[in-house]
């Protein structure tokens, strides 16, 4: 079974190819592919690679400001920082992968994006991981979960990049189709980025770093495919990570890149060798002509197709300067990794393919990279909408007993401590974490500098199920308070887009609207998008997910020293409360686990009044007068309340609160209003607090004071006291008695 | 005085401690690879933490064979000081420079979280700027750090005083709970009998700044530093 | 009393990086005739079950169900008789 | 060619939580008969050498140097001839 292999209607379609697709690559070559060459055209046509059906929504996010150094169109984006300093991020999923063999499905979804951040010149510092899990009471659901997270430590804990953040979800929408995102930031010197991309005839094309099996032929196809029945056959796909050879390719390009030896280099991810030689020559505008016959194996007898589309990882392919290969060589040499040169730049325009003497492929370049199909799918807003959004939420009983409420709410596993997932990372390495993981943002000083990231990862999907430009506008704006309550200004975002099939009109309306509402929110924020990532066909006998734009955000503190965290710090610290709470119960988490209820409105997001808040929050926090600063989300002001008693890493401190309004109770205590932050000052700064709202036109309303051994909880009919111990057991133990 | 930071693959917290040496103890320091054979002109050394070799097979049994160990053998049994932590502590162990050995967390995960150590043995280059007793609010980070060395072999190290750490809550109080991985005794670090060569599972290079949460892993450094002067 | 030792390697065709890696520190140590490395897991059980065939049973079914991971991982595993 | 299986366990004496972990994740499969279980290492080395002393001779110092550590572990292994 050489390359003889026919190319029949059936082998077309089992490579994911429509009529319409084949005859446009027999438009471009002029001829019928071949066996390999259609393996070929099928990675880079794949939904994964060729963004085919989400490009013509994406072109409407913002791309562009004052900071940004490289945005959409590389391996990652680029943020100047000033200090003559790069920051390089970028999120990826790998929920297809994890979902197989979880372990391992996220292992090297770890692996992937860091090699996508060296790769343009920047080391990386610090990952966050975003998940979702179906129901953790069912083993199944344990057992992606557990293997998810040992996978992330696993290898992010031995290539030695910290995990310092990430958020976690649970959800019977995500049971047969985990989400497994994972963002990575990296630092440069602005003057050293890298691009992908070739350049002057006759250099040479370098191959580095691990060798090439079976694994994962049609991993890029795979991930655009819905799960069905039997897909667990797929296995031998499975890719296994090498932490260590990753770790020495990092250490072994950041040398190179210091040298004045590269012209272009880019990792090999998803679709391999197919996607790095393609994309290379067409960014620079020249051919690359390769032998197979070089490259470095693992297994026998593997074929050229086999070769092409193989995803074995920790692999890079590189352009050097004709005439100092041997330096190159020497430095992978000094790492113990495999580095050959096979092949070279040509002028052609041709991605030619040879195995021996024998040329296996011939395609252009740039045909093949940048001209697949683009698709304007049928889009049609889903039915369920009209009965999610009618639904009337003001007959709901409301619970007698709302102190029983809050501590059900904490111990539930989207809101409930994530300490038992992040004490397995690393999140320390590199002496930079200044506020480590369990506040709203994690924050990384800024070596030889006085400045701070501040970095997040947010997404709601229920809020997008029921309302996906409000989920989208939400994410980011949850993102963006989450950066400013560590005391940051946004800078910029990067994303994740899970949604289910394209091909169904309503998902496609889903997935247009919740980029048309990101779109909205980082204009008004000013924070441009500098990439990101999108999955389709997060699906499983054909039920979606919910549809789940993450947000990966990062802000800067112009000095450190204002880094704040989201626990109250010391008895008689006054609380304010900025924003206001509506009469929204819609998509919140307490429908969902007191009342068993997804739907309702999501709460509505008025951009100037987040900004205000914001504003005002950043320029408290910058005045030096906030002792704490936490972002009232999932679970309400109650919730929010809280953790900010009980998440401390040290004394737990109680508070008073009174709760006015008119809303109805639960509401008040658990309705997840948006644009709303918990502050808390000295008593002799609370003035300055209220000067700092108004002149930012931020309502802001003094809710109580901080001090006892118990939460209390006051309003219009209502009382509840808690002590600390009950508050912090509930919500301590809520995910550990599932993970463990 | 001039400290060597050892490098091999997969090492990560050189640049860590390369960071704690020159910009904030401000010794003078450099980066010894492990190929190299000779540790001439280093009056001190590191072996910090990471995954040499990826920690494969077990934690430090492939690295504690690179070119340079013999040169830090030679060096430790000359009397200069030595340092591991954390996967140099498995190294040093390995290559028996150190009795006992690292095993696997009894919880069988990662941790990676802060912990209080006392001190339980001031007589060596690195604990000598510390009290008696001394507790050190510090971090670990570490899947394989259950401190393990057979009955006799710790009698003999307990009557020598070779102890030097243990795991204790925050008043310094040895107890189970205070054990994040099982480790025998609680111990959290251990040295030679002629007590030059130490080897702790924390990370002392974390615990530098007060901008990062605690300074106790300072006296470390400047013991050290001191002992050379 | 029976005893299950019980072997867990990888597939063949699944990247084995701790073989690679323990066999390149074989090399180094001059022993380079080693061609090949794979690394798995050994575990022994003791059962408490008397009867082979029914043992057998068993332990087919915890390899299946627990102690391998199908999807990357083989087992085999033998049964011997031991003192109780 | 010659190939040797090598078994690493911990000793006796070391306590072994993956084994226990390994035990009561059986028992709440329903393997209550279950009474001990030890989980160590399997190493398979495909040698060049073919003469069976030399190798043997190789694999027991393989062992002692570097597959297992005898603080903690105990090793034993076979040869066995495989096709080329
Ligand atoms: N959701 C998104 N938002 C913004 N840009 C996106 C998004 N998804 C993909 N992109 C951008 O489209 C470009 C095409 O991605 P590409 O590099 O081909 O894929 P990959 O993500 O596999 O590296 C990238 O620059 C990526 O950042
Ligand atoms: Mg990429």
């Amino acid at each position: 079974m050489r390359e003889s292999k026919a190319i029949t209607p059936d082998l077309i379609a089992s490579h994911g190819i429509s009529s319409e697709e084949y005859a446009r690559i027999q438009g471009i070559l002029g001829r019928d592919p071949n066996f390999t060459e259609l393996g070929i055209f099928s990675v880079m046509w794949s939904e994964h690679c060729s963004y085919k059906s989400s490009r013509v929504h994406l072109k409407g996010l913002p791309t562009q400001g004052p900071c940004i150094l490289q945005g959409p169109g590389e391996n990652a984006g680029v943020v100047d920082i000033g200090d003559g300093l790069a920051i390089v991020f970028k999120m990826e999923s790998h929920n297809h992968p994890s979902f197989i063999e979880p372990y391992q499905g996220a292992a090297t979804g770890v692996g992937g994006i860091i090699r996508d951040i060296f790769t343009m010149g920047a080391r990386p510092i610090a990952l966050l991981d975003s998940l979702r899990f179906g129901p953790l009471g069912d083993p199944k659901g344990r057992y992606v979960a557990g293997g998810v997270v040992a996978g992330i430590a696993g290898y992010g804990n031995a290539v030695g990049v910290p995990t310092v953040g990430g958020e976690l979800f649970v959800s019977e929408r995500y049971a047969g189709n985990p989400l497994v995102n994972v963002f990575c930031l990296g630092i440069a010197p602005k003057e050293r980025i890298w691009l992908a991309r070739a350049g002057g005839a006759g250099n040479p094309v370098i191959y580095v770093g691990a060798k090439t099996g079976r694994d994962g032929i049609h991993g890029a196809t795979m991930a655009s495919e819905a799960f069905a029945e039997g897909s667990e056959e797929r296995r031998p796909t499975v890719q296994v990570g090498d932490p260590f050879r990753e770790k020495l390719l990092i250490e072994a390009c950041l040398e190179l890149m210091a040298q004045d030896v590269l012209v272009g280099i880019q990792d090999m991810g998803a679709a391999g060798l197919t996607c790095s030689t393609c994309e290379m020559a067409s960014r620079g505008g020249v051919g690359i002509e390769i032998d197979l016959a070089k490259v470095p194996r693992r297994e026998t007898g593997m074929i050229p197709y086999e070769v092409m589309l193989s995803e074995s990882q920790e692999r890079m392919l590189l352009v050097a300067k004709r005439g100092r290969e041997a330096e190159v060589l020497q430095i992978f040499r000094k790492w113990d990794l495999d580095a050959v040169i096979i092949g070279r730049v040509t002028e052609d325009g041709m991605m030619r393919v040879k195995e021996g003497g024998q040329v296996v492929a011939e395609i252009p370049a740039h045909p093949l990279a940048e001209d697949g199909p683009v698709y304007r799918r049928c889009m049609a807003r889903p039915d369920y909408l009209q009965e999610t959004e009618r639904a009337d939420l003001s007959c709901l009983p409301v619970p007698r007993r709302l102190g029983e409420v809050l501590i059900q709410l904490l111990g539930s596993p989207g809101i409930a401590s994530k300490l038992p997932v992040w004490r397995q990372y690393d999140h320390m390495l590199f002496c930079n974490s200044v506020v480590e993981p369990g506040s709203d943002a994690a924050v990384l000083r800024i070596q030889g500098t006085r400045k701070g990231l501040a970095l997040s990862a947010d997404g709601n999907g229920r809020y997008t199920y029921l309302d996906p430009y409000e989920g989208g506008k939400l994410a980011v704006a949850e993102a963006a308070r989450n950066v400013v309550c560590a005391g940051a200004r946004p800078l910029a975002i990067t994303n994740c887009l899970n949604f289910g099939s394209p091909e169904r009109p309503e998902i496609m309306w889903q997935f247009a609207e919740a980029v048309r509402g990101m779109a909205d929110a980082c204009r008004a924020f000013g924070t441009p998008v500098t990439g990101g990532n999108v999955s389709f066909y997060n699906e499983t006998l054909g039920t979606a997910i919910f549809p789940t734009p993450i947000i990966g955000m990062v802000g800067l503190l112009e000095d450190i020293r204002h880094a704040a965290t989201q626990w109250f710090k010391a008895e008689g610290d006054v609380i304010y409360l900025f924003g206001e709470t509506r009469d929204e119960l819609g998509g919140s988490e307490y429908l969902k686990v007191i009342h068993g209820l997804e739907t309702g409105r999501p709460p509505r997001l008025d951009l100037d009044r987040e900004r205000a808040v914001q504003a005002a929050c950043l320029a408290a926090i910058q005045a030096g007068i906030v002792r704490s600063a936490h972002d009232a989300a999932d679970g309400g002001l109650a919730v929010a309340l809280a953790e900010c008693c009980v998440s401390g890493p040290e004394a737990r401190l109680g508070a008073i609160v009174e709760l006015r309004g008119e809303v109805r109770p639960d509401a008040l205590l658990f309705g997840e209003s948006a644009s709303r932050i918990l502050v808390s000052v000295t008593p002799a700064d609370a003035d300055r607090l209220e000067a700092v709202a108004a002149t930012h036109g931020a309502p802001c309303v003094r809710l109580g004071k901080v001090g006892g051994e118990e939460l209390i909880l006051k309003g219009r009919g209502f009382e509840c006291r808690l002590p600390l111990a009950r508050l912090h057991d509930a919500w301590a133990t809520g995910l550990s008695q599932l993970l463990e | 005085m001039r400290v060597g930071v050892l490098v091999f693959p997969g090492t990560w917290s050189h640049q860590d401690f390369a960071h704690v040496l020159g910009d904030v103890v401000r010794s003078p320091w450099g980066f010894v690879w492990h190929k190299e054979r000779s540790v001439a002109g280093y009056d001190c050394l590191i072996l910090p933490g990471g995954f040499a070799h990826g920690d494969y097979l077990r934690c430090g049994a492939i690295a504690r064979f690179s070119p340079v160990m013999e040169a830090v053998v030679r060096f430790a049994k000359e009397g200069g000081p030595v340092i591991g932590s954390c996967n140099g502590f498995q190294i040093l162990c390995e290559a028996g420079l150190l009795p006992g050995a690292l095993l696997r967390n009894t919880c069988l995960q990662y941790r990676c979280q802060w912990v209080h150590i006392r001190t339980e043995n001031r007589n060596t280059p690195f604990t000598r700027r510390l009290a008696p007793g001394q507790l050190l609010r510090i971090p670990i980070s570490h899947g394989e750090g259950r401190y393990y060395a057979a009955p006799e072999t710790l009698a003999a190290m307990r009557a020598r005083g070779q102890i030097v750490f243990r795991y204790a809550t925050a008043d310094g109080r040895v107890t189970a709970e205070a054990n994040p991985n099982g480790s025998l005794e609680n111990i959290a670090g251990v040295s030679n009998e002629a007590g030059n060569v130490v080897g702790l599972m924390p990370h002392p290079e974390r615990a530098a700044e007060a901008l990062l949460g605690s300074q106790d892993g300072l006296p470390l450094f400047l013991g050290a530093i001191q002992t050379v002067r | 009393m029976l005893e299950a030792q019980i072997y867990v390697t990888l597939k063949r065709s699944v990247l084995d990086p701790q073989g690679e890696t323990v066999k390149s520190g074989l090399a180094s140590l001059g022993f380079t005739g080693v061609e090949d490395c794979r690394v798995g897991k050994f575990l022994v059980l003791t059962l408490g079950e008397t009867d082979p065939e029914r043992a057998r049973g068993q332990v087919e079914e915890m390899c299946r169900r627990l102690l391998a991971n199908p999807v990357i991982e083989e087992y085999r595993f033998q049964l011997r008789e031991v003192a109780g």
